[in-house]
């Protein structure tokens, strides 16, 4: 039961600890981290079973359009142009005389994977820089800081421009996959420096706390100190951040496309959808609306997933 | 902490070169000749382009552009824009009335957002917070031509509270309303990552003692806990200044404000370094001092963080 | 010319009022040799005026500055000018304003962008050689004499029966002797000849000009002050226009399109013309596959135009059936014949013998509303032909002009033409001509080019019309690019605004303006 | 005795004093370690006490690099400590542990006990075989006297003595040879310390570990000591075996401390001599000339304003700073 | 006011200022519910100190926390019990009475002092801002009368390190401050969890010597939770014991020392290490504390008892009179009393 090399004064024989043990369900318990406490308290919690129901089903939806909608994306009827939605087109028709249903479900796909992606190289490649950037100080970074405020005094449409022009001579017709690939890339180029900044500044003040000093006593070396300790310590902010960054992704995807640098016929995305609707939502307002109403509740589902995580990742909160 | 200050107002020198630099590249780079367009279907006559690309320069290689360009540049020269404009002149009329816009924005958003975030931080689940949520939600899922046009139409036409279009030089009080469309975006950051930071700091050790103190409980929020809390949002709110001046293109464009969007949007489609390059330098120098203010304030704010 | 005017508001004319216009930020200096854009002419025209008008309402040229202009051959023309005009610094505008005005515009040192106007007067070459980088070896056109104070000759290189009709255009204005001192500085104040002067001009704000008292020509404004507003968006201008901070736009946006909104919105201030220009889509020759005749009919003929103009243009447009505009002279109806009806049957049988296979796709700046009639168009010969149709997207106009002129199409491109005068040539020459500017299909046709070069020299105006005609029915055979719509013109006022008409380059015909008192 | 293991000579640690809330001067030092040289021998216990304030944890820190000295040299088995980099640092590390003073900011939130005891064992997986370490960190919890049960609890949960387990648990996990523990009993109940010092005396006992084991118990010091350092204002003051110090103390501020322990007998309340120090506490920013300690001396004369006195043997032979060296036994 | 008080010696004639009864809290945690305190009851009069003894997580702090209102609910929930404050019961006051109690009428000296003190402002600040919010004072006085309170708790050069953080302070520098910063209302009752851990012998004597005097000229009560059994035998008045959230035993300062009623206390009592010997190995309790989340049958203690009968396991001590005043929950109280005396 001791370890022979451990006798200590609390050494309790085995007809005592029984008691202890009994308090628990059968035999020890096993060790949990705090990740593997985080998912079993999400389990439990509705809104964020209902928030992931909400994701799959969008992801579905995203993988396989085919099942929700019988007409492609492209279907067309200038005779229909503008009607509302009926049953025959649950969402209506738009100023093309499109089936506004079919091309938000086919809109999914791309709308969701520049969001996710754009989000994640956004944050994984910011969080990473700042963490970098306030743990080691100094020049570190004043480089790294410096570097982000470069690209966050570039302007998104100019980078944007540039970075999408350059890889698609203008007049091509770059593939589906090319496409929605750079307008991600692009997007991560733009705005990391936010992320950067906003785990900056979480490190600054978590590198200063005592139990920082222990591990670095313990002799962990810098990445375990980083990602075990730091990072756990200043996900929240982040995580928040992301979340939304998540629409704003979309958002932007909507702007370049309106630019016409980003995805583009025949791909489909809310972004397109709702830039399309711009100048026409007032007179056909459910052109606006469906797309406009699928990216609120997937951003809902979100930033309420991020929410449940971040409450999960507190052991405070519980 | 003087030689902090020293030191990150020298690291403006080699950012602005790097920054100029990396637009003059980009812009540079941008495909297409800034003459394509300029005669509508037809091309132009190779005179005129031949006389603008010696004017301005465009057959010199990127660096002898670029150093002509900060020549310039230095004894107090913006460059002029192919219409004959002073580049100086418009970023000095557009300058002021972006920041003013920025600022607005910033300031509404600041209050708003902290105000929400506060309140659903403290309060936790319940209505207000998802109502909050759900208002957020909306303002990050529209996108700002949306917002600025929703808002137009029903302040402006419906309601008749405000005009459709600013004024040359807009008071404070015209852009209110653009300000909201501006930020609106940026409002729902601030107030979820008030709310976060909230959160995560309301149970802490030092706010039971500030309770046990007997303090009334606006100062154990408002002072205990902000402080504590403020830095995450602080962090965002300083880099959003630089952004909303850079980003304001859209919101310019709907209540027709004279601004620096609108002044990159046509520099760019015009393919006129001068203008973005200057505009670009301008937003990278605010960049730098708001992120300088923010890193003294981050000092201020927590007196552990060390800078030396 | 069709164009039409709006009287509906009754009430005493203001003399002493504000005319604001919307205005977008000219794209070059304050020159009339160097303005050729909207957003520049709007301020430039009324401060200038050339030798010849052009009706408000019907396009038609008058001699305005000219007292006379004869010819035998249109070759030689004898121009005498009125006496006692003065430009608004004082001094009197002479003959050798025209003619000094004219060298300087055309010589390629000063690199003005309407020099190419010149082009038919001889020694052209001279002061413009053709090659790149070549310097002027003259100052002065040998084409033109200056016969006195009020005289001069204009010799062509060739004889050129629409070159009365032409020196209309702004780039044949007068310029006063202080301009060639310094011409920088005239260009940050003009001062011209026409009805208004300059006043001040504060970039991307606003450009204000006011009534020129000492005005001699008939076309006299009949308000003091004219202000050019300029916006970034259309749709704030109309905002404003509604609400009467803005007194005319000479287009309306979208939002205020759909759903025939402005109908009601306007009522009595919706103001209609007739645009002299064309939309066609271009299928460049030099696309692999594309040099198909039978399948530029089975495109043309997919493509439901009355459908589209009603539903996605809301009637702003009228469906094309020729190579040039409703309302030039010459125009005739279904020059186009069955090619440019809707005929899906057809367009099917044409397809399938054209054997094309692959995509097509049309490009365009995506700005400006320029999208959304070419995706219907695709879609529509997508639901037609089965085939598939993309619009392919470039930033703006500057970046699509240059994928077109670099001939780096892809696919079908949108060719839209405006006319710069009011002619029959001017829709023909420079978009069909071998080589021409505008020729974004490549298309050449030795027939063509000989039928235009014979009508070009044709002295009898009518005869000349005639010869054109001729040549668009050729063109109409090869159908080099598909005609598509024809833009009405549909501008508004404010009820501010007793009259005001929209001339045929889409702008406010400031001469017929009248403005309320308020 | 062979070679000391730890050997500290002249360290000083200074901390800038700044004012100002943006632009900040340094107006002065606080000279928290001011010159402390001592040896720590293989499996002995060097306890440390002093005035709160005189630099104890500081001197801790150091030795473990979470500081940068300010000057001054140390070295553990003959490497010099402040030369250390990286990898050698890392493995200095597994041979110095310690127990932070704090056990509530020294505990990462968001971790689980488990975690925190058993994070040792992941830095530094040479020492406990993957499999092994879960049953590890329940042994150690249990001999610190946790339940084991509470691996999966966050610190939070704890209440301080608990917590400060924790920080114990933590430090033996290694089984170093050197401990730093900075009051690593202060917030226990005495049956827990109690404990806790008959697991670190069986462990020396074991491994010829060695402790330096700072505390303001002093009958938890004597109980544990081989040697006892005091300190005042920074520097060590009176430095002997345990032996030494309690029975024959000769430094005036030993003796003043010795005199204010209290004793768990209520009997004697009231009746003991408690040598009450006089006079403002200095600061450590501007020390007292000369003897650090003559502003609360009874004893002090012109001498100790001048002369810094030597850290020497004196009277019986241990070393003491003080001019007028004296042995007096306080302790009843 | 009634004073009638069950304890007898000098504090009797005074008045009841708190006084607590049999208090429950639970904690609600994801691995069950914690049952931390199981009908804690003590009381304090005025002048009078009781010191809290007991295993270190058996609820002192909790009840502490408790008593001031400032416990975390959720996770904490308070189910049964009542605290009265001169007869005002507190749990069910109102928000705002319940503020004016705190700092200035019971005031908190909290364990833990770097993170009870907000890194973020500056010691003199967090003492002054109870001055100036609470009494009004201005800027300037507060500045004062914060400096004259660092230097009452003997921080040397007070006026100068009010305007340190405390990161900036040692640890027994910032226990300090925390003692500064209660005291600077005058608060009826103090209490104190474990005050002087970090301070040294003669620090820790003078502090304890301003705590009596205090109590002795303005007749503040005192709480007093420590492990100190020699700071506890120099100045409390009473003992409270606490074992797995219950007090198992309550008796005068002497009689607890010379005779401890229960086992626990004694076996705590044979813990101690002595000044004036070194021993080899120290007293301990076998076993290990029981798990608040499921709190053995019978007596709590019986596991580790040495002298735990089968009676033990079944029966739940209550806790009864042993005389003097002196409580105790064993059932062979007068049996450990006696083997003792
Ligand atoms: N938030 C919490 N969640 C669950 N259990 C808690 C929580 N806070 C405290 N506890 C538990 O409550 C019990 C009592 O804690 P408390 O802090 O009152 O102990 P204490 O008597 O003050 O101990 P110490 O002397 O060590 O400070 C402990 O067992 C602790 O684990
Ligand atoms: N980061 C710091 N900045 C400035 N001064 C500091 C810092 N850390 C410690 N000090 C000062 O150094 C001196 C010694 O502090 P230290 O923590 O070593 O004392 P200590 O002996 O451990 O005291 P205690 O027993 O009270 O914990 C104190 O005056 C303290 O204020
Ligand atoms: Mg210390
Ligand atoms: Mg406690």
């Amino acid at each position: 039961m001791t370890d022979p090399n451990l006798v200590g004064g609390g050494g309790a024989d085995a007809a005592q600890l029984s008691h202890v043990d009994s308090s628990a369900d059968a035999g020890p318990k096993k060790p949990r981290s705090l990740w593997g406490d985080a998912w079993r308290q999400l389990r439990r919690k509705p809104t964020f079973v209902i928030s992931a129901l909400l994701i799959l089903l969008i992801v579905l939806i995203a993988i396989a359009p085919g099942l929700f909608s019988h007409r492609p994306a492209g279907y067309s009827d200038l005779a229909h142009a503008n009607e509302g939605p009926s049953a025959d087109a649950w969402f209506g028709y738009d100023n093309q005389g499109y089936d506004v249903y079919a091309r938000t479900i086919y809109g999914a796909r791309a709308s969701l994977l520049v969001g996710v992606f754009a989000t994640l190289l956004t944050v994984l490649f910011g969080s990473l820089i700042g963490i970098v950037a306030g743990y080691y100080g100094r020049i570190v970074d004043s480089l790294l800081s410096r570097l982000g405020d470069i690209f966050a005094g570039l302007p998104f449409v100019l980078g944007a421009i540039v970075i999408l022009t350059t890889f698609n001579a203008p007049g091509t017709n770059p593939g589906q996959v090319t496409i929605i690939v750079q307008v991600v890339c692009s997007i991560a180029v733009l705005t990391w420096p936010v992320a950067m900044r906003i785990m900056r500044s979480a490190t600054l003040v978590a590198k200063q706390l005592d139990y920082v000093k222990a591990a670095r006593a313990l002799g962990a070396s810098t990445p375990r100190i980083v990602f075990r300790h730091l990072l756990p310590n200043t996900l929240a902010p982040v995580l928040v951040y992301a979340t939304i960054a998540l629409g704003a992704a979309i958002g932007a995807e909507a702007t370049l496309a309106y630019l016409g640098i980003g995805v583009r016929p025949p791909v489909v995305s809310w972004g397109v959808m709702i830039s399309d609707a711009r100048d026409y939502f007032r007179a056909v307002p459910h052109m606006l609306l469906f797309p406009g109403a699928f990216v609120t509740i997937t951003v809902l589902a979100f930033v309420m997933l991020g929410d449940g995580i971040r409450d999960a990742l507190d052991p405070k909160s519980r | 902490m003087i030689r902090y200050v020293l030191r990150r107002l020298l690291q403006l020198i080699p950012v602005f070169f790097g920054t100029t630099f990396l637009i003059y590249a980009l812009v540079w780079a941008v495909p297409g000749d800034p003459f394509s367009g300029k005669c509508g279907q037809q091309a132009c006559p190779q005179a005129y382009i031949d006389l603008m690309t010696e004017k301005f320069h465009l057959n010199d290689n990127l660096f002898v552009q670029y150093f002509k360009y900060l020549g310039s540049l230095f004894s107090g020269d913006w460059g002029e824009t192919f219409n004959g404009s002073s580049v100086g002149e418009m970023i000095a009329t557009s300058y002021p009335i972006t920041l003013r816009l920025a600022l607005v924005a910033v300031l509404i958003e600041a209050v708003i957002g902290l105000t929400a975030g506060v309140l659903t931080g403290l309060r936790g689940k319940g209505f207000l917070d998802n109502l909050v949520l759900v208002s957020t939600t909306f303002l990050i899922s529209l996108p700002v031509f949306v917002t600025a046009i929703v808002l137009q139409i029903v302040l402006g036409v419906n309601l008749g509270i405000i005009d459709a279009s600013v004024s040359d030089d807009p008071s404070f009080g015209e852009l209110i309303v653009p300000g909201i469309a501006l930020g609106s975006l940026s409002m729902a950051y601030v107030a979820r990552l008030t709310r976060t930071s909230i959160a995560e700091n309301r149970h802490a050790d030092y706010i039971r003692t500030a309770i046990a103190k007997g303090q009334p409980n606006s100062r154990v929020i408002g002072i205990h806990l902000l402080r504590n809390s403020v830095i995450p949002v602080l962090t965002f709110l300083g880099t959003d200044l630089g952004a909303l001046m850079g980003g304001a293109i859209v919101t310019e464009g709907v209540f027709n404000i004279n601004g620096l969007g609108g002044l990159i949007f046509r520099g760019l489609q015009n393919r006129e370094s001068a203008t973005v390059v200057g505009v670009v330098v301008l937003l990278v120098l605010v960049y730098l001092l708001m992120s300088l203010i923010v890193d003294l304030l981050y000092a201020v704010l927590d007196p552990r963080i060390r800078y030396d | 010319g069709g164009g039409g005017s709006s009287s509906g508001s009754s009430g005493e004319a203001d003399p002493n009022g504000t005319f604001t216009v919307y205005g977008t930020e000219p794209q070059n200096t304050l020159i009339p040799t160097n303005t050729n854009e909207l957003g520049g002419s709007k301020a430039v025209d009324p401060m200038f005026s050339g030798l010849v008008g052009y009706k408000g309402d019907s396009g038609e040229p008058y001699n305005l500055m000219a007292d006379s202009i004869t010819t035998t051959d249109s070759k030689v023309f004898d121009i005498k000018i009125k006496h006692g005009w003065k430009f608004h610094d004082g001094t009197e505008v002479k003959a050798k304003n025209f003619v000094d005005a004219w060298n300087y515009g055309a010589n390629s040192a000063n690199g003005q962008i309407n020099s190419t106007f010149f082009e038919n007067i001889q020694g052209y070459s001279d002061v413009h050689p053709a090659d790149k980088g070549a310097k002027p070896t003259k100052d002065t056109m040998s084409g033109l004499a200056v016969k006195g104070d009020y005289e001069f000759q204009v010799t062509l290189d060739a004889p050129f029966s629409v070159f009365t009709t032409k020196i209309g255009y702004t780039a044949f204005a007068p310029l006063p002797d202080s301009f060639f001192k310094d011409p920088d500085a005239f260009a940050k104040h003009p001062i011209g000849n026409g009805p208004m002067k300059f006043v001040s001009r504060t970039p991307n704000v606003d450009i204000k000009l006011t009534r020129f008292d000492g005005y001699q020509g008939p076309d006299k404004v009949k308000f003091k002050d004219l202000d050019v507003k300029i916006y970034a968006s259309q749709e704030t201008a109309y905002q404003d226009l509604l609400s009467n901070k803005l007194d005319f736009i000479e287009t309306l946006p979208p939002s205020a399109l759909t759903a025939d909104k402005y109908k009601t919105d306007l009522k009595e201030n919706l103001v209609t013309g007739h645009l002299l220009g064309i939309s066609t889509i271009a299928v460049p020759y030099y696309v692999p596959g594309y040099n198909n005749p039978d399948l530029r009919k089975a495109i043309s003929m997919a493509i439901d135009r009355a459908q589209i103009t009603k539903t996605v243009m809301h009637d702003t447009y009228v469906p094309a059936d020729g190579y040039v505009s409703q309302g030039i002279q010459g125009y005739r109806p279904g020059v186009c014949g069955e090619f440019c009806k809707y005929d899906p049957a057809k367009a099917k049988e044409y397809f399938a013998k054209s054997g094309f296979k692959g995509k097509l796709t049309i490009a365009s700046n995506a700005d400006g509303g320029r999208k959304e009639p070419l995706v219907a168009a695709c879609n529509s010969i997508k639901n037609t032909l089965g085939v598939e149709c993309d619009f392919v997207p470039a930033t703006d106009f500057g970046q699509w002009r240059s994928i077109v002129t670099g001939h780096k199409l892809t696919g079908m491109g949108r060719s839209d033409w405006s006319a710069d005068y009011p002619s029959i040539e001017d829709f023909l020459n420079p978009l069909y001509r071998t080589g021409a500017s505008s020729n974004d299909s490549t298309y050449s046709n030795p027939q063509v080019d000989a039928m235009l070069k014979q009508a070009d020299s044709t002295a009898d105006k009518d005869a000349a019309v005639k010869l054109y005609q001729q040549a668009e029915d050729l063109i109409a055979k090869d159908l080099p690019s598909i005609p598509v719509w024809d833009e009405k013109g549909v501008a508004a006022k404010s009820k501010h605004t007793k009259t005001v008409v929209l001339d045929f380059r889409r702008r406010a015909d400031y001469s017929s303006v009248e403005v309320l008192k308020k | 005795m062979g070679e000391p293991i730890l050997s500290v000579r002249e360290l000083v640690k200074h901390f800038p004093v700044r004012t100002g809330v943006l632009f900040k001067r340094t107006i002065g030092q606080v000279k928290a370690v001011d010159g402390v040289s001592f040896d720590l021998q293989q499996g002995e216990t060097l306890g440390v006490v002093g005035e709160s304030g005189c630099g104890k944890s500081t001197l801790a820190q150091v030795l473990m690099r979470l500081e940068e000295p300010t000057s001054g040299s140390a070295t553990f088995q003959g490497r010099d400590l402040f030369q250390l980099r990286g990898a050698e640092l890392r493995r200095m590390r597994r041979e110095i542990q310690i127990v932070l003073q704090d056990p509530y900011t020294s505990l990462n939130p968001r971790m689980t006990v488990g975690d925190i005891v058993g994070e040792p064992f992941e830095i530094h997986t040479e020492v406990a075989p993957k499999g092994s370490r879960a049953k590890k960190v329940r042994e150690l919890l249990e001999v610190v006297g946790l339940n084991p049960e509470h691996v999966n609890r966050y610190p939070h949960q704890f209440s301080g003595g608990q917590r400060q387990r924790i920080g114990i648990a933590r430090a033996l996990a290694l089984r170093p040879k050197v401990i730093i523990c900075d009051e690593p009993v202060s917030a226990l109940d005495v049956s827990i310390q109690a404990q806790v010092m008959n697991l670190l005396g069986e462990l020396q006992g074991e491994f010829g570990l060695s402790y330096v084991f700072i505390a303001h118990d002093l009958s938890v010091v004597r109980h544990l000591s081989t040697r006892v350092a005091v300190m005042y204002l920074g520097k060590i003051v009176e430095i002997g075996t345990e032996d030494e110090i309690y029975e024959r103390p000769s430094h005036p501020y030993t003796q003043a401390l010795l005199s204010a322990v209290p004793v768990a007998d209520p009997a004697v309340r009231g009746q003991r001599q408690v040598i009450r120090l006089e006079g403002d506490v200095p600061s450590p920013i501007d020390p007292p000339s000369g003897c650090r300690f003559r502003t609360r001396c009874w004893k002090a004369a012109d001498i100790c304003a001048t002369e810094v006195p030597k850290l020497e043997p004196r009277t019986d032979g241990h070393l003491s700073a003080c001019h007028f060296a004296e042995v007096k036994s306080v302790v009843p | 006011m009634s004073t009638v008080s069950s304890s007898p010696g000098p504090t009797a004639e005074h008045e009841l200022l708190l006084e607590v009864e049999d208090l429950h809290v639970e904690f609600r945690t994801s691995d069950g519910v914690a049952s931390v305190l199981n009908g804690v009851g003590y009381s304090v009069h005025a002048g009078e100190t009781l010191a809290v003894l007991g295993e270190s997580g058996s609820g002192k702090s909790v009840t502490a926390q408790t008593i001031m209102g400032i416990l975390d609910t959720p996770p904490g929930v308070i189910t049964g019990g009542s605290i009265r404050y001169r007869g005002e019961d507190l749990l069910t006051a109102s928000a705002d009475r319940r503020r004016q109690v705190r700092g200035a009428e019971i005031a908190m000296i909290f364990q833990d002092a770097l993170s009870a003190l907000n890194p973020v402002f500056t010691v003199g600040f967090q003492i002054e801002e109870q001055l100036r919010v609470r009494l009004g004072m201005s800027k300037k006085d507060a500045r004062k009368r914060a400096i004259e309170l660092l230097d009452l708790v003997r921080i040397p050069a007070a006026e100068r390190r009010v305007k340190d953080y405390p990161h900036q302070f040692s640890g027994g520098m910032r226990q300090r401050a925390m003692i500064a910063m209660s005291l600077a209302l005058d608060p009826d009752l103090l209490i104190a969890d474990e005050p002087t851990t970090a301070l040294d012998v003669t620090v820790q004597a003078q502090i304890m010597d301003l705590l009596a005097d205090i109590q002795r000229e303005r007749r503040m009560g005192l709480v007093l939770i420590t492990h100190d059994l020699g700071v506890v035998a120099e100045v409390a008045d009473r003992i409270a014991v606490m074992y797995a959230g219950r007090i198992v035993e309550q008796a005068d300062v002497r009689e607890l020392f010379s005779s401890p009623g229960h086992p626990y206390t004694a076996a705590l009592m044979d813990s101690l290490p002595r000044l004036d010997l070194k021993g080899q190995t120290l007293e301990t309790i076998k076993g290990l504390p029981p798990s608040l989340l499921d709190i053995p049958p019978g007596c709590p203690f019986h596991p580790r008892c040495r002298r735990a009968e089968q009676r033990c396991r079944d029966e739940r001590p209550s806790s009864h009179a042993l005389g003097f005043g002196r409580v105790s929950a064993c059932h062979f109280a007068e049996e450990v009393v006696e083997s003792r005396g």
